[in-house]
């Protein structure tokens, strides 16, 4: 899959906001820019505060518009959420190189832990429903997950509090060698626990990293990700990593 | 309409992309047309390959931001060989910017740099906050900037300009003495020595503790320096610190600047510069600064008195 | 919970209204209960009333302003005399924040002052980026900062806090001057010098042409001067400089400062400093930081290591 | 007149924008601090961008509302304009010396020049109508005539484009032999012309002064004007001033 350009959008039209969650949001803007599973935008939606613009991944997109499900953490998602149909923001993207989805074959697993499912269902979108399990871990609620039903995804739901499916976290209710390879998504311990089982278990596992960022493009050098052939560029060597190359606990 | 001459190089116009914040200028090139930049530092080289700091590298702050990235680059060496080549095809001047740990490696780095052909300007980087052996030990007394300058002189065959640190003990003595030890011209500032605290984990936010502030934030005060300096030398200054609008780019040349650069403001919005360019031709246009056969900006008595 | 030890005097929290910024205390104490403050700085104070600077005297920057008020005050006498009784009915304590212009001022000012009844500290402000003739001066060199502390030190029999440029060539050097020169405490930063150009008028916005920046932009770079200074002297160090909320009152109290001071944040919300209060409050509690019969801000480690 | 003790007010409810003229607006707000005419109040409706509030006079006042006249000139004036009926405002006030009203006797003029009229409505509304004489001056179309025409007073325009009343400024068609007392509020250079015609006649006259002002409560001086007994504070010892103690051209 070749990546698209990115562009830099002013003023790109908020088609729907919708509220999912407490504090999870999912942002339809209008939007020709497209890009694919994995890839994220820069994301501006205030004038002059916060400096910067937000890492915001794809959830899905078509010709028209991109959408982003986003959980609201700080002042700039918060800002995010402020937002009403007809107001605008301002974009740069598709940035990063997104999955690998050529080498994702056989049963693919999706390990998920909280917003990290946001990419989910653009990856789902573009892979044979029959073979894909998502397994998602939340906090509480979950959400974004009767969408991926729709895509004819199996999915697995754990959370922390026992209020929907089981007890605990995702990483417990995964078992790597019942998959060919793996995707995961979420908070960094939970991605290196979910490395460090594919690793034992020798299933290809390829990893959405995080990271602070201040360019999104690749010229700053701000959030480097420390991996065995050296520090790597979320941004734009990912946010996508072969999991087996990250140095998880440096 | 800006054509501004930079010690004897030859810019289409008074803006340049500063090191550290436009990579070797291909990133960037996917998102706007660079070739409309006056000019392109690179990222800060060393002679040797930089993994650069571990840990968080950047972080917001009111009107700014922090960074430690310490001086991550793949060396003089892989530069010429790659990215040189490319950056070439750009379409703008090239201004090398070489940091260093020690004397040694800044006259080793400047020697190699110096050789390349397609570089048209070397900035001497001796402000760096970020890295612990060196780089900014050199901007904060004038005689160890001063013995830096020379030794480097002596094998620069290119327009030598240093790029002061707003850490300095006194920034305007630091670029007289940079002046007087051979240096065709100066930029100011590099970031603020500045730290931030994570209340939660009750630790500083960078491993390195301290980073470098940059962004709108240190307008007022990179303002200051860049006046007080233009009114010390005789040499070109190129004024760097928060420029964000051809308003701000404006207050600067009208402070004694030739040149500006724009670093932090290029992440908020990768056009900025090109929409700098294009406020300052306006403005020349509205008030008629710019006359004569050949208009030029080394023409334009921007200047305040 | 939060009652402070700052050089002898008890204070009922480590929260200090800034010199200049809040009068003699009367103006806000129409807006919201003073007492509620660990204490108020006086403007500063010189030993013959000024005027203070002509033309424009405050300008907004990103995240900031600058200031040049130029030490407009009534003089010592008539603080003494019609000032400070009506301070001490405010039910907190008093810190007279003393100014000049020569060494013979500053010496003439604080033994007048030291000799009031009420006032419980006094803050040797030799950093006033905003009068010609001193202030700054004596805040740039560490020998002339000492010299002008030795002196006022012999005179003044209250606690003594030197309040630091962070325009000083280098202010860890200069705190441990002050320090050996007689001092009780520091207190830092003043505020930066900074410039600003009106690109309309093609003047400096600011007849002094320089004026001094401050507000939450200048945070980082305080807190880092806090930090340095705090590990290199043994009185208290209060620190000052862009504090907005309690998130960065407790940045400085954990990079070292025994107290901090609000200047430009209670411009923007003139309660700030309660806040700032009930959040570090807040704060101890969650966190258990106050433990023992007597809970008291002198039990607590803020500190990071 | 004894000024009401000032209050700091977050998230005071707008209750009406209205849209005078191309960048003249009246925002009027839920508050019952009150306060008299000349008075003002810092307001703040932002954020945290830009950093300080804005000192705006009291346009009409009552038991539970507060009234402003204000005209976008940068960007807090832009900021206010972008708020909606339901929108929050922070007020501190009402601050400063207002009007002498106790010495405004027999036939007074109030001279007034653009945005300067912002104050008239209040002071208008305190004053025997029969004996009030509004000059106003405005750029082009006038805004804010015709609810002094409602309270009964005699208003002369002038306008610098000729579009409506007498052509030119409003100091051309102001004869001072005329009153006994005038009150003048606009830019500085149209009040010392008053202040001069005024001092020439022998008539007494108040003029509301402007300074860009950071605490506006008194605290920092840094809202000083010259005066003939000293700086004084603009905002906490005015802004009415009597015109001939101000020194103009300082
Ligand atoms: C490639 C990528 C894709 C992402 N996709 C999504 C998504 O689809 N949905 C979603 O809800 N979140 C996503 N995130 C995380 C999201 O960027 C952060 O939650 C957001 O930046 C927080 O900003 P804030 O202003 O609300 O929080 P604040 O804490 O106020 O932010 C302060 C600073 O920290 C940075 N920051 C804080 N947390 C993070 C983080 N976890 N990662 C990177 N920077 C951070 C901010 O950019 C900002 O500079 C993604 C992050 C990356 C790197
Ligand atoms: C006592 C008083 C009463 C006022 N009453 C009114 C009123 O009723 N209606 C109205 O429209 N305007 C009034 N003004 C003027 C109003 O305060 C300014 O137009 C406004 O502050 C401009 O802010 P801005 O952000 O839109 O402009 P900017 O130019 O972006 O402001 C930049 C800075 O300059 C200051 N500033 C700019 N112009 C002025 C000015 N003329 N006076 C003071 N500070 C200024 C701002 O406060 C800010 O700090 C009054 C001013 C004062 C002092
Ligand atoms: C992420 C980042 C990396 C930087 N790296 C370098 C560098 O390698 N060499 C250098 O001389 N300056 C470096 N700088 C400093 C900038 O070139 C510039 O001097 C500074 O950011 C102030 O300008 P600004 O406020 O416009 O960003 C860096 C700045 C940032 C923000
Ligand atoms: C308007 C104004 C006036 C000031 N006057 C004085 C003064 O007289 N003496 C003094 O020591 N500091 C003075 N200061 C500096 C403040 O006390 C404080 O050190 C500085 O503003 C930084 O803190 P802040 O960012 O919280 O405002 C003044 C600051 C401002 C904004
Ligand atoms: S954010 Fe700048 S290189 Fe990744
Ligand atoms: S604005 Fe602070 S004294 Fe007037």
């Amino acid at each position: 899959m070749t990546n698209p350009t990115p562009a830099y959008v002013e003023g790109a039209t908020v088609l729907l906001q919708e509220r999912l969650t407490d504090d999870v949001y999912r942002l339809t803007v209008a939007a020709t820019t497209g890009g694919g599973p994995g890839q994220f935008y820069m994301v501006h939606a205030w004038d002059r505060e916060p400096l910067l613009a937000r890492p915001i991944s794809i959830h899905s997109v078509d010709e028209d518009t991109v959408s982003f499900l986003y959980q609201v953490r700080g002042r700039g998602t918060e800002l995010l959420a402020r937002l009403d149909e007809g107001g605008e923001v301002t974009l740069t993207g598709p940035l990063g190189h997104g999955f690998y989805t050529e080498e994702l074959h056989g049963r693919v697993a999706i390990v998920t832990g909280g917003i990290g499912i946001a990419p989910v269902f653009c990856l789902a979108s573009t892979l044979p429903p029959g073979d894909v399990t998502v397994i998602a871990g939340f906090k509480s609620t979950p959400y974004a997950v009767a969408e991926l039903l729709t895509l004819g995804v199996d999915v697995q739901v754990a959370t922390e509090d026992g209020c929907e499916g089981t007890r605990g976290f995702c990483t417990a209710i995964f078992d790597p060698t019942a998959f060919d390879t793996v995707v995961t998504c979420g908070p960094i311990p939970m991605m290196a626990r979910v490395a460090q089982l594919c690793a034992e278990a020798v299933v290809p596992c390829q990893a959405s990293l995080e990271a602070h960022m201040a360019c999104g493009v690749g010229a700053c050098l701000g959030c480097s990700f420390p991996t065995v052939s050296g520090n790597k560029r979320v941004c734009a060597d990912g946010p996508v990593f072969d999991a087996a190359e990250v140095i998880w606990h440096a | 309409m800006l054509e501004t001459n930079l010690c004897g190089v030859t810019l289409k116009n008074p803006v340049i992309a500063a090191s550290g914040t436009f990579g070797f200028g291909a990133e960037y090139s996917q998102l706007f047309d660079v070739s409309g930049l006056g000019a392109i530092c690179t990222k800060g080289l060393t002679l040797h390959p930089r993994e650069g700091n571990p840990g968080l590298r950047v972080w917001e702050t009111p009107a700014g931001m922090m960074n430690s990235i310490g001086l991550q680059n793949p060396g003089i060496s892989v530069f010429l060989e790659r990215e040189l080549p490319r950056m070439r095809t750009l379409g703008t001047a090239i201004i090398a910017n070489v940091g260093g740990g020690d004397l040694e490696e800044y006259v080793e780095g400047v020697r190699l740099v110096s050789g390349a052909e397609g570089v048209d300007i070397i900035e001497l980087n001796i402000s760096c906050p970020n890295v612990h052996e060196g780089g900014m030990a050199f901007g904060i007394k004038c005689d160890v900037a001063a013995s830096v300058v020379t030794a480097v002189r002596r094998v620069c065959g290119k327009p030598l300009m240093v790029k002061l640190s707003p850490n300095a003990e006194d920034i305007t003595a630091m670029a007289v003495a940079c002046e007087q030890a051979g240096a065709d011209a100066v930029s100011l500032v590099n970031t603020f020595k500045a730290l931030a605290i994570d209340i939660h984990t009750r630790k500083p936010v960078f491993d390195n503790v301290t980073a470098g502030l940059s962004g709108p934030c240190i307008k007022p005060i990179a303002l200051r320096m860049v006046w007080e300096v233009a009114r010390a030398v005789h040499i070109p200054v190129v004024g760097i610190g928060g420029i964000a609008t051809w308003q701000d780019a404006l207050e600067f040349l009208m402070a004694g600047a030739t040149a500006i650069q724009v670093g932090t403001a290029t992440f908020v919005k990768p056009t900025a510069m090109l929409d700098i360019v294009d406020g300052l031709e306006r403005y020349c246009t509205v008030e008629h600064l710019v006359t004569g056969d050949s208009p030029s900006c080394c023409n334009i008595q921007w200047r305040i008195p």
